[in-house]
């Protein structure tokens, strides 16, 4: 029977090792897979590689995960938001390293990994510092960079129903960078705030097919980041 | 605070607001193009982009009903229209890159007279770079607009020859807004478009580091 | 105000115009639009390029565009089906052009076109015919091949439930081609099932949204293109 | 009709049915491919794509309840099981394409000893060529599965050293079932993993164009 169902958060992160590259969804807080990245924390795998859209903020999820010294290196389009301190501090000692991607191509690397597209040619960030020493190729007379597709041993994710298949579905803008992760990675770890039975949820409205997915988590009630950020918790290992 | 020259940021996102036209598909930037959608007038139906999965942005939610996975790229939290749409980021940059916003209003770092827009680092290694959608959108969207400070709080023009700070895109900005003027970039360079109340042309060349045409 | 909806047909297709090239859904008779093709068959367009899947059945939908002579080009993954003999006898007579593609690259080309991808590498018929003459590249000892997008002037789409801003739903697998291509052309002229108030499709649910679409008509009830195969119906002009 | 040698087509279709793991993704070509799924053991729950967009198809529809726009790769109509989901043909060969789909079992006119597989043309002038999604399958899905007759009406080897046809895929198929044997396309060749009843090694042999190994 495929249940993909896991009963704890150590359970969930139980294959992640160190050394691993781990997409982690979200913007900013929407889609931020908080209880996965502490569960990430307590388990303390070391040496990763995050691709995120953002570094998080505060004292808590994707921040702590950084101010922990867990993450060599970040793969992201804004790494300062508000109350985003942890990054730029280990950034300016050196003692994190960052490879800037416009959010765009961010996403469309993502696809392009869980596609089976090796690269593709885009028009963004050309004539700019991103695509220097990039290769470069005209078509119709403009000029495009080619980039590379990104792909993951892990993705945690966050979404709001699933099923013991793994299909998903999302809530309002939380979707964002959940579904093309699910694509990208060698395990698919999901965070849901409602697991139905199948059936449940109708074929037609299903966002991420359950082949995405390879363990489903209930965390009914997620911590709210941003609520985390103003009571100044920290949660660190 | 600097004593406000020519328009007010209001004033200016009036100026922006007024050249939307009706059934555009608009992307704006965070900041001053935020105040923008409140006086695109009334009977004109605009539908609004948010980079980050929505189509069919709404007004800043009311604090009581903050969704906080309801949020426009800003990361404020936002409401949705009757006929929205959410979508996944590879979906979203689709959208944008595909050239499907009909226009897109930006903030500048600096302006060149052949559209160069720079707005997403000094160049100085002191602060962590960071670009977010900007290079995205300068790339795929039909029309750029920048909504900006004519000058810099210190006074130092924004609008140049060429930029001096790293690209977001090369001639990729259509219209400028400043407080004290609207300037077109056209092919020649950049041409007056309007001047703020009070504001002569001699003034603004005076403020502005690049050649300036009179239509 | 934004309203998409035309009253006939007539309208529907009134700018498609001589030499277009015209993108049309439909995987088999699932998602293929008759009446819109029909109405072109009456407007009488002619040398058009069509992108679709298959090339029709019977006499009747896009077996009949080919028929009345109007189709110069199909560029298509499967000419040959089920009762398709128009398209197989006017190639045969080398009166028609075909551009063979792999679905999934069909279909790969017709997204990146829409995404402003101008260009892509796939593995999909590395060593065959099909990718003869093609750019290839490694990556990761991997061969690929180079495939371009595709961009039409024109799509011709069947959906289910729509409003007049343009989203769109789908019915099961008559969704195939059909968001693909409505991302892909200058001008999207879809035929839907039935027309809702705005605010009547869930956000989450939406397929197409509105934005890629232009001219919306209702079909309440959509020939079945089997049926009229089986009655041996000729749609000509 | 040749008299039957060996395997029957609904023999063929068991042994590949057993050799389908439990929780597999699984994709059928058109054909006898799609007599496969009848046979899988019923503890395990294996889920089937098709390549139009849906993940999770069930049985062939019943005259009485079909669905024309509920079709598989074949045109048929199907039904989908529970927890099926449809998408888009981007989407769904992106699935097939990033290596998702654990198996695909497809028909085959060739099959050479290093595992080429030539299923979509003659290269005969005289027929309009068609390929569909064979060659993304094979490109993109883990293991390939063939299921042909050994021989064709005529007598003439399928199984070759080299495949005379214009080629699908290149060094793609994993396993080889046909009326006669079940063969593994093994680096060093293709191995006789079984042997249909009655069918000797020799007689093999003599019915094929590649060398044959035995384990």
């Amino acid at each position: 029977m495929i249940n993909k169902i896991v009963k704890s958060l150590k359970d969930a992160v139980a294959n992640i090792h160190d050394n691993s590259t781990i997409m982690i969804g979200g913007f900013g807080e929407a889609g931020s897979p908080v209880e996965l990245i502490h569960a990430l924390i307590d388990k303390g795998s070391k040496n990763l590689t995050i691709i995120s859209n953002n570094t998080g903020s505060g004292h808590v999820g994707l921040a702590a995960l950084i101010e922990n010294r867990q993450v060599k290196k970040m793969i992201c389009s804004f790494p300062r938001t508000a109350n985003s301190t942890v990054f730029p501090q280990l950034y300016n000692k050196n003692e994190i390293e960052l490879e800037l991607v416009p959010q765009g191509t961010l996403a469309e690397r993502i696809r392009a990994g869980g596609a089976g597209i090796p690269a593709f040619y885009t028009r963004t960030s050309i004539n700019t510092l991103l695509s220097k020493g990039k290769e470069h190729k005209f078509f119709d007379d403009n000029e495009y960079v080619l980039e590379y597709a990104l792909k993951a041993d892990f993705s945690l994710v966050k979404c709001n129903i699933s099923d013991r298949y793994g299909n998903l579905t999302y809530h309002a803008t939380a979707r964002n960078f959940g579904p093309i992760m699910c694509t990208a990675a060698k395990e698919t770890i999901v965070q849901s705030k409602k697991i139905v039975e199948i059936g449940d949820i109708n074929p037609e409205n299903v966002i991420t097919p359950g082949i995405y997915v390879d363990k489903v988590i209930e965390i009914e009630n997620p911590a709210h980041e941003s609520e985390l950020v103003e009571s100044q918790i920290r949660y660190l290992c | 605070m600097l004593e406000q020259v020519g328009w007010d940021r209001i004033e200016m996102a009036k100026k922006v607001a007024l050249d939307i036209p009706d059934k555009s598909y608009v992307n704006l930037g965070i900041g001053i193009p935020e105040l923008v959608a409140d006086f695109v007038p009334k009977d004109r139906e605009v539908i609004y982009q948010t980079e980050n999965g929505l189509l069919g942005m709404g007004r800043v939610a009311d604090k009581k009903n903050e969704d906080r996975e309801l949020v426009n790229a800003g990361k404020k939290c936002v409401t949705t229209i009757s006929g929205a749409s959410f979508f996944h980021h590879a979906d979203s940059f689709a959208m944008i890159r595909g050239g499907h916003i009909d226009i897109c209003v930006l903030g500048a770092m600096q302006v060149s007279s052949n559209g160069d827009l720079a707005n997403w680092s000094t160049g100085s290694n002191s602060i962590v770079p960071a670009v977010g959608g900007a290079m995205d959108l300068v790339a795929g969207v039909k029309k750029i607009f920048v909504i900006t400070q004519h000058n810099t709080k210190k006074g130092i023009p924004k609008i140049l020859d060429k930029c001096t700070f790293p690209l977001t895109g090369k001639n990729v900005v259509d219209r400028i807004y400043t407080n004290l003027a609207i300037l077109d970039v056209n092919k020649e360079g950049l041409f007056v478009k309007e001047l703020a109340d009070n504001i002569s042309f001699e003034y603004l060349k005076s403020k502005t580091e690049a050649n300036l045409f009179q239509y």
